[in-house]
């Protein structure tokens, strides 16, 4: 049973469509509904970055840039450094998408891959900090989406953890009470787990992986899922209208669970690891 | 959010307020409580203290944005500048743009949008205190303001967050234990038909606990879902024969 | 002699039904034209802020709340602390209200409440200050309309004096030169006056006292008056549009005194004084 | 505001300036001084020095914001950045925003907006040098501006400020009287109808002082008048009779 | 050759008729081809600014202040004082202009203002440093457009330039390490140069200098020409649409200067000064 | 600007990266590289990285902004907030605002706009690496986007800036040659006109130095020019005969 009530006729035709292809184990672009769309991570490609990567995600194209500076801890979190995530729908990227300060979708997005990277404890932040209480690194992330073809959550997701997992930041060390650049040597960001999420769109109780923007305008709701590791969700966010039956839930789990096995195993070799650090 | 210096949890499974780890706080909901607007609800979770209140259906506004097959729904959720620790720049937060998106789209599952074409309802969700599970306290009242409005909707939505405590699985995390605690889910269900309008996770949960805290923000919602419907009852009970006239 | 040119049509019949009204000292609700409506004020009703209270008056209901800091004083008053007010006519109060940043009407609130406050000197800034020229503390008060039936004006400052006059704050020390908590207790704020404002309507020369928002459509102006103590007026602001005789304003000056007195009254058993301390 | 250092007044009734308790500003009032808008006006008061342009009737704009049965009046009171001591940030502050408010308040009073249903009329304002007692010469300015636009109205404004002193009420304070004074009141009328169309007050009064200021203020304004007056017949008379073919 | 197809209809007309004239070498109002509107230039028009100019070009009138204060330098000029120029296209100078922050057309009169002054190297900037990399003086320039009948850029120059040459500053001193006012007396800013502007309106390969408003909106296109002396342009802003064809160039420079050095006599005359200090 | 410590320009002619005086950097030029929009390019030249898109004719809205008899082309420069040494906050600047202005009225000059009546062109820029350079590698982009979305155009305008380093006149100057240079012009142009659609100077430059960057920008733009041209066929190459259908 779903209902579509709220989808305008042509939307409802191909919702009809998607559902029927589904039961038959089939979408539009020939995938299987639990396939996810080509995937492509090109990391280290804007020079003025201190990390950056660029991911192709179907006809999604996604970039991420990392930047790093000396800055102030939270009040609350003296002795942690501090992860800025910022991510514009750029309106080259889809008709639908305006020029202006990030709207709600904007925002949402930036607060998940925050979310993402933040639960999931990918970053030491204790490691960051160069004197408690006054001075840690502040981590910049900066997403642009510059081609939309419909879930925009993971490839932002791929594309900041690889270009957090590829950065190279300045060494700092403490002299006379006062941060200074130690030499020109380099270092890795203190990473310790790879967060990936997984796009779940669903047709009534039938669930598809990494729906394309015309299934988007045809799904009943969606939602997203961080994996933090193996056998731990980290972020949740159910991020369109419409019901999810109680009872689906399992699956969801399920089949994103084992979507972001997949992905995190394509994740590290890109980015040149093939397992995690102790 | 690991280390947490002090037991917020007891041996016998007690917290810090009290409570056993299934035990929400005190509640308080009442229906039409502001007279101005078309339907109205005032919620108290523990120190946690909310309006609601629901404008429409009327013309939508600018015009190029009504649709034509069925009505918008514009959400608010704000804070009162006092309403937390500190005092909060007047100004929508990004966490507050977040919160109106997700309480927007939870309520736009329930609510028969298309027996209204062209038009606009439009929510506001004022927090004048804020002490944890504010956007759950914020879609209960906000579903109640629409049902108290009139609105055709296919179910009331109550709300409630579950959290990971040294951890435990509890219902209704205090602030204490949100800030302090692993993880942080709020949930909102439409009861009725047994199906979720509202689910994020803040934190990290594995599979079996996240199975058992939505098991145990059903229950809580099954509580909210009884004294949002008693709210109802008693609002219209008020209305003496004259009234319906 | 009255205009109602401005007005259309149906305001039109209002304005001389009032009017008619007014002449046998008449109102639509049953009050006659000097009388307030029922008043309600709570305080100590948000527990993270120092002071607060809710005011309803008729169907307007407004909430303020007091919260407190340390910080540097404005330089053109080094040895006072500093009052900040903020007013926000929400829109869940009424359909005339938008969403967004405060509005013409909003900061012209905000600024007559200040005003009254400030103009009044209802409080000793000077025994607020801890460090002259450097620390000092800063008072904002919030006002928000949350239900809007005519005459936020005269809530609002009830309200907001009401939450300043059973505020407790931090008490604060100075030790070497830094100013530090000094212990757990708290204490008042130094209150000398308890202001109140009155806003009257006129419909032609006859003046009406605390209107409802149908009679604020009808009237020809309006006018608020801050009173700070017996004979004193402290704060003066014609707020809507319209001609006001020259010779209306003795009677204007003399009922808006008189209904100063009943409200300051009725403001300190809220607040739980009967005398205005030396 | 209490406590003056120094003497603002003398013993025999003189100010810092030299001027009389009841004596204003040198004043220049002029009308027609720039020629893109519809009407327009120039105004001194001591060092306080103001254009004030209208532009209308026109077609409202955006559409849904015109009246059926009346003109809609917009107002913007602006002050250069280098206008006052200091520098004030580009922007509107809250001060002008309110400052807008109530001039365009005491100009609806005067103008007869039925006159031009669905149009709008705009009013700008702009505070080059300010010196106290700005919002009086800003409507003093701007009544005169739609004169010369030759906008229907029931009478010019002129305004001007009072203030308290050392005890004693002064017209047309000066920016030091105006900041260390005890009150300051503005004051705008339509003198023709014996009426108030712009009345604020800052600062503390007695009845009977609150009297004596309304008159004081009065016996300005009947000069300002006069000079508006001068200003328009001057502005009007320049033309020639081949203009006014 | 020239191409009017962006014209609407009344525009063509007259732009035709505009044309028609140039090629006899007269224009609508009277003037030839490469005159000037009559030029007021009046300083010290307002007492609380430093230094300030009123300047009429036609009807076109403008007015620039200058006020100073001490900043902190940039950090890629350490050694250098700070200009900030703020353009404002005041809504009662146009039923073009509107209300509200500054628009493209503010934004850029404002860069090319501070172009010309900052590429001319009008001021010493190095003379105006109290402490290298830390305190140095911020000279802000504030523009007003009040009139508006055409060419905002050239009387802009001339006014900002006028109320830059009739500055007076305060005279400051370092004590130690401190920077304090030394005394009373006021002191001028290190001016080197007088730059000025030529705003060249362009039908097809004729040049009109100084177009008014009407001209405007006549023309092909237009280009403005920042001098820094004799033989030096300093800033270039082709500013509206359209083509310029490439032979026209060496034409434009060859008025332009010649009308530059008119202007800088013009204006060296109205700020007191016959010669270029050394 | 004046002072450069070390030398920029060897006794032979040579620029620090080794370049010749009239020397561009390498250069990269695609179309069609954005699938959503109706047209699209990418540049690289150094280390500049630009993508631009185009999207329309469409409706133009708000309505009232549409013209009658042509279409309005809107253009949003815009850069990445990592694009630059340091990160710059999100938002338009004033630089942004400015060159949107000057690269839309470059492209404004050579897209034939009365073909679309009422309808709206908009060109979006987006610098993902910043490296000297951006505005003319932007419009060089910008007007290929054009091209590629088939929107009539009388001519690509290829850009490029000229600089003078060291008294000497160099083409596509550097970072560094444009900060420690005496001079930075870009310049586009529509090559089959012979005609400047874009033209800027910072710095200062006597009248035959003047002459002499024109025409060395010249140099370079025909070389871009040709780029273009190579970067569209390749484009249209690609289709295959099944697309065409």
């Amino acid at each position: 049973m779903y209902r579509i009530g709220t989808k305008p006729y042509p939307t409802k035709i191909m919702h009809d469509k998607l559902y029927e292809l589904i039961l038959r184990g089939e979408r539009l672009d020939g995938r299987r509904p639990y396939d996810y769309r080509t995937i492509e991570i090109k990391t280290s490609i804007i020079e003025k970055t201190d990390g950056s990567a660029l991911v192709n995600l179907g006809g999604t194209k996604i970039i991420a840039g990392v930047k790093t500076s000396l800055g102030q801890p939270y009040p609350d979190t003296p002795e942690q450094g501090n992860i800025v995530v910022n991510a514009e729908l750029l309106p080259l990227a889809s008709s639908f998408f305006e020029p202006g300060p990030p709207d709600e979708k904007a925002i949402e997005l930036a607060r998940v891959v925050d979310r993402c990277i933040r639960e999931s404890k990918m970053l030491d932040l204790e490691k960051i900090v160069y004197i408690p209480g006054r001075t840690v690194l502040v981590v910049y992330i900066d997403v642009y989406v510059l081609d939309y073809d419909g879930n925009y959550f993971d490839p932002a997701v791929l594309a900041s953890v690889a270009a957090l997992a590829t950065a190279k930041i300045p060494v700092y060390e403490v002299r006379d009470g006062e941060v200074v650049l130690s030499h020109e040597a380099k270092t890795s960001l203190p990473i310790r787990r790879f967060p990936v999420s997984v796009t779940i769109g669903l047709l009534g109780d039938k669930i598809i992986v990494d729906p394309t923007s015309l299934e988007e305008s045809a799904i009943d709701t969606s939602i997203v899922l961080g994996w933090s590791q193996e056998d731990e969700v980290a972020a949740i966010q159910k991020n369109l209208q419409g019901l999810i039956s109680f009872n689906v839930m399992d699956e969801i789990i399920r089949v994103s669970k084992e979507k972001a096995n997949e992905l995190r195993t394509r994740l590290m070799e890109a980015v040149g690891r093939v397992g995690i650090e102790p | 959010m690991e280390k947490a210096e002090q037991r917020l949890i007891t041996e016998d499974g007690r917290r810090v307020d009290g409570r056993g780890l299934d035990e929400m706080r005190p509640v308080k909901i009442e229906a039409g409580v502001l007279d101005r607007s078309d339907g109205s609800a005032y919620i108290e979770m523990g120190k946690t203290k909310i309006y609601a209140a629901v404008y429409g259906p009327k013309e939508a506004h600018p015009r190029h944005l009504a649709q034509p097959h069925k009505a918008i729904l514009n959400c608010r959720y704000h804070m009162a500048s006092f309403s937390v620790e500190g005092r909060k720049a007047p100004g929508m937060t990004r966490r507050e743009i977040e919160l109106s998106k997700v309480i927007r789209q939870a309520l736009e599952s329930v609510v028969i949008l298309e027996e209204f074409p062209r038009s606009a309802i439009d929510i506001f969700i004022e927090v004048i205190q804020a002490d944890a599970g504010t956007r759950t306290a914020g879609v209960t009242a906000a579903s109640l303001a629409l049902a108290d409005a009139g609105i055709p909707i296919l179910d009331l939505c109550p709300g409630i967050a579950v959290g990971k405590v040294e951890g435990r699985i509890v219902l209704d995390p205090s602030e204490e234990e949100d800030k302090k605690g692993e993880a942080d889910m709020p949930v909102a269900m439409a009861p009725r038909l047994d199906s979720i309008v509202l689910l994020q996770l803040n934190g990290r949960l594995r599979s079996e606990e996240f199975r058992e805290a939505l098991l145990l923000a059903k229950k809580g919602i099954n509580v909210l879902y009884e004294l949002q419907r008693k709210a109802l009852s008693k609002k219209f009970a008020s209305f003496s024969p004259m009234d319906e006239e």
